[in-house]
């Protein structure tokens, strides 16, 4: 019969408005602002760096190795050394950005830079609601702005976090181990060495997989 | 004017009040139509937005115009090339007044991740103004909706009277923009000079 | 009383139409230029660039890496896919081999892509013949569902830059597989319901049955592939021929059109999911343990030997190939993208030719152009 | 499929004119091409389509490649069989030069997938290709004059607000960089 195909859509269409009415299936609706839909621990929209402690400035992980700034597709973060160094986690002297600049207006949120930061240093942040009337100002993130706590991102990647702050655990130990090991060497009574203490131990940064720190 | 107190008080006895500014920009932050326009990736979440989940429609702006002279905001969804820059001018200088862009996307804000192209527009403030840019690649439907309400409160705020009225309701604001040619080599001219001035940045080393 | 002079003859001329670059029914920014007699269409030329993004130039600039996000951006239904025929491009190039998980799991996902782009697709070709809404809202309700999967696993809803060089950047995280299960039993049902709105229907079939029709000569000469190669009754489907990835491991037909016409290119799409649908349910349960990626790859710094590869892969809107040159540099010295969409509206202008404007909208539907891959 | 060797062989008795070189691929893939001459390109295209031992019927990928230090512009043709599903084939021809001699013949009267791609190749390298239907411009505008993806392409310097500049478009910042002492500069910019 002529129409009866059509007939046919029309009660599926009144099914779905029905249910629409009483199946979370057919009414998927979230009443954003209101409601948020949880965003998966994977989620990643714009880079942000860690730092340990509670002071951004000295607990800053980054130690400007500028491995994220030469692989970052876009070419969206600039970073300048800075002259002083300072003691990393493990009690190592390590280089610090003097300016880390990311510009989120041009960012795509690959996610690559946080991807091959050998130090555990950017990571991804969620947030979302970025949009300003202003460009110029507002879309250039400088270190001050980009640093958030340990704590932050163990509350948006929490799988990730653990396996980061275990793993730095473990190079503080073995450092602390292998610092003692040289004192207790430079103690004993060698003829030739002096008896000063030992110079910092040398241990490497921590570096994942398929990373290479830049030369 | 009535004072905020008394309007509160009388708020709660019933009685509404409000001025024409408040009924007129009301009226106007809660029927912003769209221009249906979409340039590259950001407007398939553009489309997201005005479907079932994320729902556009809640903010009365659903209505997706396929002709300028019905629209009232242009979303420009995605990247902006020279060759596409010219049009996009032309359907905002269609556009009746009052009109309102939000730029979507690192690329329509500043060229975004294709920057880099030689036939890529450094950002469609060059030649339009943006009332509200939205970052990321692409946004997030939820962000585009953020964004919108952004765009009425500033709509909300707007008075009807004195030197900071909107566009408009000002006979000697300009209208219509310039629109570029296709030059030899780049558009001619590369930007618009009268709304184009970015800060000056120095780099050292 | 008006005389009306019975002498004067109706001036009869064409009409040259330019439909786009903004037009409420180009699926981006598409310019054709019409000629019309009446509402005839006798010549159609289509006119490219507006969304000419130079990635290219841009990928031949950046380290190889760095493409991979770059590649999200071409077709931007279908990241997945796109990164999987960069992947495997890059792969022949430099001599890699992918552990069988990765090869199920870049499976998985591309069929999950597939799907995304025949239903958004079918949503979208009803939309141009006027079904404002509902087929699209149906579509994107299950687009956001399997979004959600991609989201968790990598991060993005749109741009997944999933893939590695010898695998893939992540494993899956817990309980996506069985996500992904429940996703696919649902699938079915739901295109059984789609087909129940729209195969049936009347009026589609009168708009697109007899419109459009692409011979099969016609289409392997002019370089047609995917599914409107196949909706013109053409056996070639490259997850057959070249088996690439897990492909040769599952069982799953290849549907063909008789005809090819819209309604052909219509329904291949819907059986191509419902194919789509027994590779996932073989690739979910037979899913392997191992590594997700070569644990000898390089990911940053990869310098290829000097040399060429071109590698191909079946995305859902045809052969999407990618031909890297590489000189040992960090940087590719030519990276072309073989782009399905633009090679398939080679002949828009055979299929439009006789036909009426209204027409035109729909063949354009049916070809499934994605505007970032046509012009790059 | 025959090896590329005995199909040169095989061009060579059926085309007597055809000047063909067997151009090596050292990748893992192992992908090599024949590189044909103008004259005799459109005949070899004609014998692959047609000789039922090969049946490339379909021409699948042309890509131009600006080879800057050789000093000419190629074009590379990757053929595939949709009857027989075997392939790739690929042909390669060479411009004289990159300045005036670029032409080349089209092949889009044997595989029409070539009309759009010889376009494209003609509009960002500048080769023309001889007998082809429509050769315009089809991704840059017409009034365009330059060939972009040449590899001595010079863009427009039409400098962006870029904070974030790197390499050349830091060196070319700088050009636009006002006279002042620059180490001060960034301690504000900050």
């Amino acid at each position: 019969m002529l129409g009866s195909g059509i007939i046919r859509g029309f009660i599926e269409t009144a099914r779905n408005f029905a249910g629409s009415y009483c199946s979370r299936e057919r009414l998927t609706t979230i009443q954003y602002p209101e409601e948020r839909l949880a965003q998966p621990e994977s989620a990643r929209i714009m880079p942000f760096l860690v730092f340990d402690g509670a002071d951004p400035k000295a607990g800053l992980r980054c130690t400007a190795c500028t491995i994220c700034e030469q692989e970052c597709p876009p070419q969206c973060i600039y970073i300048i050394k800075d002259a002083v160094k300072k003691p990393d986690h493990i009690g190592k002297m390590q280089m610090q950005p003097k300016v880390f600049d990311i510009d989120i207006s041009v960012c795509m949120g690959c996610g690559i830079c946080a991807e091959v930061c050998p130090f555990d240093s950017i990571k991804m942040d969620q947030v979302f609601e970025l949009s300003s009337g202003e460009r110029f100002n507002t879309f250039l993130l400088h270190k001050e702005q980009l640093a958030k706590p340990n704590e932050y991102f163990r509350k948006l990647h929490p799988s990730d976090a653990a396996e980061t702050d275990a793993r730095r655990a473990e190079d503080k130990i073995k450092a602390e181990a292998k610092a003692r090991a040289a004192a207790a060497a430079a103690a004993a009574p060698k003829p030739p060495s002096s008896p000063k203490p030992g110079p910092p131990p040398k241990v490497p940064a921590p570096v994942p997989e398929h990373a290479e720190v830049a030369t | 004017m009535i004072d905020a107190s008394l309007r509160q008080e009388m708020a709660r006895q019933g009685v509404v009040t409000t001025t024409v500014q408040e009924l007129y920009n009301w009226g106007r932050k809660n029927s912003v139509w769209p221009l249906q326009f979409g340039l590259a990736c950001c407007a398939i979440e553009m489309i997201a937005a005005s479907m079932a989940r994320f729902d556009i429609a809640r903010f009365g702006a659903e209505v997706f115009r396929p002709s300028p002279r019905q629209a009232d905001l242009m979303i420009v969804a995605g990247t902006v090339t020279k060759k596409m820059a010219p049009q996009v001018v032309r359907l905002y200088n269609q556009m009746p007044e009052p009109k309102y862009i939000i730029a979507m996307g690192a690329c329509a804000i500043s060229g975004g991740p294709f920057r880099a192209g030689y036939n890529v527009l450094k950002g469609i403030d060059r030649y339009l103004p943006v009332d509200v840019h939205i970052p990321g690649c692409p946004p997030r439907p939820e962000a585009l909706l953020e964004a919108l309400m952004a765009l009425q409160k500033k709509i909300d705020a707007q008075p009807l009277t004195g030197p900071d009225r909107p566009r408009h309701l000002d006979a000697n604001a300009p209208g219509e923009y310039l629109v570029p040619e296709c030059g030899e080599h780049d558009l001619v001219p590369s930007s618009n000079s009268q709304l184009w001035q970015p800060p000056v940045l120095v780099r050292g080393e | 009383m008006i005389a009306i002079d019975n002498d004067t003859e109706v001036k009869q001329e064409l009409l040259e139409v330019s439909m786009g670059p903004h037009h409420p029914s180009t699926h981006g920014v598409f310019r054709m230029n019409v000629l019309l007699d009446g509402e005839t269409v006798v010549k159609l030329k289509p006119v490219f660039g507006y969304l000419h993004r130079n990635h290219e130039k841009i990928a031949e600039t950046n380290s190889y890496l760095a493409s991979i996000p770059y590649t999200d951006r071409l077709d931007y239904i279908c990241a997945m896919t796109n990164n999987w025929a960069y992947t495997l491009s890059v792969e022949k190039l430099a001599g890699i081999a992918v552990p069988p998980r990765a090869e199920y799991i870049r499976v998985i996902v591309s069929e999950l892509t597939r799907l995304i782009n025949h239903s958004c697709l079918a949503g979208f070709l009803l939309q141009d013949m006027g079904a404002l809404g509902t087929p699209l809202m149906y579509a994107f309700r299950e687009r956001e569902k399997i979004l959600d999967l991609f989201e968790a696993l990598t991060g993005s809803r749109m741009m997944h830059n999933f893939m590695r060089f010898g695998g893939c950047r992540c494993d899956l995280p817990p309980g996506w597989v069985d996500g992904a299960k429940t996703i696919v039993a649902h699938f079915g049902p739901f295109l059984d319901e789609f087909e129940a709105l729209l195969t049936g229907n009347e009026i589609l079939r009168a708009r697109t049955e007899g419109v459009g029709v692409l011979s099969g000569a016609l289409a392997v000469s002019a370089g047609v592939t995917g599914p409107m190669l196949r909706a013109s009754g053409v056996n070639y489907d490259i997850r057959k021929v070249d088996a690439y990835g897990a492909y040769g491991k599952f069982a799953f037909r290849v549907p063909l059109g008789q005809r090819g016409d819209v309604f052909d290119r219509y329904m291949v799409r819907i059986l191509e999911m419902r194919e789509s649908l027994k590779i996932l349910e073989q690739a979910l349960r037979e899913l392997p343990d191992g590594p997700v990626i070569d644990p000898k790859a390089k990911l940053r710094n990869l310098r290829p030997k000097p040399g060429e590869a071109y590698g191909r892969i079946e995305s859902p809107k045809g052969e999407l190939g990618f031909y890297l040159i590489s000189d040992g540099g960090p940087t590719p010295y030519r990276f072309r993208v073989r782009p399905p969409s633009l090679i398939n509206v080679t002949i828009l202008e055979d299929l439009c030719l006789g036909h009426s404007v209204a027409d035109v909208v729909v063949i354009l539907g049916s070809v499934d152009i994605v505007l970032g891959e046509v012009d790059r | 499929m025959e090896t590329l060797e005995q199909l040169k062989a095989r061009l060579e008795t059926a085309i007597p004119n055809a000047k063909i070189e067997i151009v090596p691929n050292p990748s893992p893939v192992n992908q090599p091409s024949l590189l044909l001459d103008t004259e005799s390109a459109r005949a070899i295209a004609h014998f692959l389509r047609d000789d039922p031992q090969l049946r490339l019927d379909y021409c699948s990928n042309v890509t131009g490649v600006d080879w800057l230090k050789a000093g000419y512009l190629e074009a590379v043709y990757h053929l595939y069989s949709v009857a027989l599903k075997h392939g790739p084939v690929i042909l390669r021809m060479r411009t004289g030069n990159r300045a005036d001699r670029v032409y080349l013949p089209s092949l889009t009267p044997v595989w029409r997938s070539c009309e759009f791609q010889e376009r494209e190749v003609y509009d960002l390298y500048g080769i023309v290709f001889q007998g082809h239907p429509d050769l315009r411009r089809i991704l840059m505008w017409d009034e365009f004059v330059d060939y972009p993806m040449r590899k001595d392409y010079v863009e427009p310097d039409d400098y962006e607000y870029d904070p974030t500049p790197h390499d050349d478009a830091l060196e070319k910042a700088r050009k636009h960089y006002p006279q002042a002492p620059a180490p001060l500069q960034t301690e504000a910019a900050q």
